[in-house]
Parts: structure tokens; C-alpha cells; sequence
């Protein structure tokens, strides 16, 4: 399945300032294997990629957790607001 | 009795007459409202001046976390009555309110305080809104130290 | 620098907009607002109902004493900034705010929040105002409970 | 000396909704005296002056204190503002 993720703040930055980009994944892959394809894809993003947060239909995601079909993904820093 | 939760991201003034009569009930007599204000001078850690913040928010993961901040705060302080959760966004100068977080509840000695205070240490841990600060030597996006755990 | 404190028994509306404007420096970041509201339905205690409250204030003496309040939050928190105490006097209708307290601080975890609370407290226990409450079954002064003592 | 004794709340509708009364005191007096003094002329503030609270020129005043010359003197129950 082609997913579309969503950048903020830093991650956008570093992407070229995109607001988002698109991955493929197979059915039933992982945050991890996301995280992965986008490492490889994006090797500017690599480095954020460590404290990088990752949200699932507006939760937070974890690496274990397998993404569900036409899935919202959004990945970005350590909030900061207030 | 429905109680009022007012939650919001906005690119507006912040006015708390508003917010507070928005979330006071005939059985309210007391609130306890936190905002948060941008610096223009900062003298903790590496002191510096600040032309202005760039505040963004992933708005719809923005609302939901605020829900869950304030379904956290009923849960801890069920004797709160009203509260909102407001965080504005865009380019906010020195001086400029940038969030609220007000509770209110019957009296003031039952725990309205600790819930706005609970409040606005958690939307700076959970809520998705980050800031970039521009000072007179450049930029620099602000980046939180919480990271959020997997549930167990 | 002068900290701002703005000190006021009036019988105007609060705005909460305006007072928080006024202890807003540029180096605050964070405020802890209390206000009250005059309550039309009280469960604590004996249940009743309210329909409004008539504030009456000595007022030279509840200007003295909120300077009072306010010289102890700061030697309590020096870290405290802005300081603003306003009472409303006059007859007051439920839901109405009729006093604020509100201190600002560079950041939220400077005891900004237990200053505020700190100084509500106060307030009810040494400056001189007084609330007469009318309800649907007549009126009654309430009375408060602190009785202030020499200073050794 | 003539002192003017502002009243509030329940102590002035007590003394029959009068602002203030007045009370004539030796100098030297103390607050304690003008209690008494109060007592005698106006019965129907008897019992609020077991709990009333005296201020001197704003300043909260007890038993032993002496009245400064022109003091400007008040009686009210304790504060129930907020």
C-alpha cells in the first residue's frame, strides 16, 4: 500500500520543506519497517529518525505496532507548544 | 449536568473572558487559569532575546491529545466543572498570550489549581504543536523532551 | 526594573484580558490566574440556592492590605513578576467573576501557581470586604471565619 | 478625645445602618477601652464585639494597643470577601 506521511516542524524542514511524503509498504508492515522505507527513501530524514515521534490516526505509534489500512501517519520532533 | 470542555487551536486572540465565562457554571466559584506568554527576553540556560514565535500544530491530532488531557484531568479531579484548552498558532511576539488551560470547580480548595497545572504539563508533553523561535542572530525550532511510551 | 502590581477594589467589570496585559513583562512567561465567581446553586454544606451577592469593601484598608498580599508573594516567591488582586464590590449575579489574583513569572515552574493560590487565601483572610447573600428565601452576611492576631 | 468609629457589614446594620458612630475616649486609651466605651453607648453592638475585628489606620489593632492621636478607627466582622 502507498502511504502518505505527514511532516512538522524539523521533519518538514529537512524533507525540503514538503509537507508530506509517500511511501510503499506491504500490507501488515510495521512503524518500524515505516520508519525503514522512509530511511531509505529519505536519507535526509535519517538522522531525525531517532527521537522521531510517529502518530497512527492521531495516536502515537510504536515501533512493533502494525500499521491498519489508509492509515493518517504523521512524523515529527518532540512537541514543543504552549 | 453536562459539564463544558472548550477545546481549540486558533490563529486569534486569546480572550479570556470569553474562555472563562465559556466554562463557568451556576455551581462554579472558582478557576484557576494558566497561560503562557512568549518571552522576549529569556534568562534561564543560555539567556537571549526573541523577535517572535512561529507556532504550528498538526491540528486534528491537536484536538484529540487535548481531549485526552482533559478526559485525564476529570478523571484525577472529578470535582472540576469547566475547562478549556486553547492553544493559538502563527507568529506570536513578545508579550502575547499563546495557550490557556482554566479549570473551574465549586470551590477552590478542590484541586482546581493541581488540574490546570496537571493541564498544561500535559499538552506540553502530548499535544502535537511545536515552535520555532527567531531571535536576532537567526532561528531555531524548540524541541520538547517528552516521548511517549507504548501503553502497557 | 519595577514589577508591575496593579491593586483595585472597583465596582467595573474585571477583565481578565486587560489585567493580565498589565503584569505581562517581557521576561514572563507563564501566568497562574485565580478569579471567583459568585455561585447560584451551592451544594456544599446546607444546599442553597443564590441570587446575587452584595460586596461591600472598607476600601482605603482593602487597598492597604492587598499591598499586604502582595509584598508577601514576593518575599515568598522572588521569582514572582506581575502581581495583579482586584475584588468587585457592588451587587453581584451568579456566574459573575468577582475577584482575581493573578501573578506572572519567567516560567510556569517558579511557584506561580502556588503564589496565586497563596494569595487568594490571604485575600479572604485579611483584607476587608464583605458579602451579604440574598436568596429566594432572604439574606444573610456571610461571615468569615479568620481572626487576625498581634504580630509577636 | 472624639474618635469616629467607621462600621461595616453586619455591625453597621446592628447599630440601626449607621456608617460610623462616636465615641469620646481619655488619651492614652487603648483598644480595649474603646470597646468598652462602645459597649456602654450603643447595647445594640454588644454582641458583635466579642468576635468584631478593630483596625487602626488600617492596620489590624488588639486589646493592649493605645490609640495614636486622630486615629481613624473601624469595627467589622471578619473578612468574607472573594
Amino acid at each position: 500500500m502507498d502511504v502518505q506521511v505527514l511532516l512538522f516542524a524539523t521533519l518538514r524542514e529537512r524533507a525540503g520543506r514538503q509537507r508530506s511524503i509517500q511511501v510503499n509498504l506491504p500490507d501488515g508492515a510495521t512503524v518500524a519497517d515505516l520508519k525503514q522505507a522512509i530511511r531509505q527513501a529519505y536519507p535526509a530524514l535519517q538522522a531525525s529518525l531517532a527521537t522521531v515521534i510517529v502518530s497512527v490516526n492521531h495516536e502515537f505509534a510504536f515501533d512493533p505496532d502494525v500499521l491498519p489500512p489508509d492509515p493518517e501517519v504523521a512524523l515529527f520532533p518532540p512537541v514543543s507548544g504552549g | 449536568m453536562e459539564y463544558p470542555t472548550i477545546l481549540s487551536v486558533t490563529d486569534s486572540e486569546l480572550d479570556l473572558n470569553l474562555l472563562l465565562a465559556g466554562i463557568t457554571l451556576p455551581s462554579s466559584g472558582a478557576a484557576a487559569i494558566f497561560t503562557g506568554m512568549v518571552r522576549g527576553v529569556t534568562a534561564r540556560g543560555e539567556a537571549h532575546a526573541t523577535l517572535y514565535l512561529e507556532y504550528e500544530a498538526y491540528v486534528p491530532m491537536a484536538e484529540a491529545k487535548m481531549q485526552q488531557v482533559a478526559d485525564e484531568i476529570r478523571q484525577r479531579w472529578p470535582t472540576v466543572e469547566g475547562i478549556a484548552i486553547v492553544q493559538r498558532v502563527g507568529r506570536l511576539y513578545p508579550c502575547t498570550p499563546t495557550v490557556l488551560v482554566a479549570c473551574t470547580a465549586s470551590h477552590r480548595d478542590t484541586g482546581v489549581f493541581d488540574a490546570a497545572r496537571y493541564g498544561i504539563d500535559r499538552l506540553k508533553q502530548i499535544v502535537p504543536v511545536w515552535k520555532k523561535e527567531v531571535g536576532p542572530d537567526g532561528e531555531e525550532w524548540i524541541e520538547g523532551d517528552y516521548l511517549p511510551k507504548p501503553e502497557v
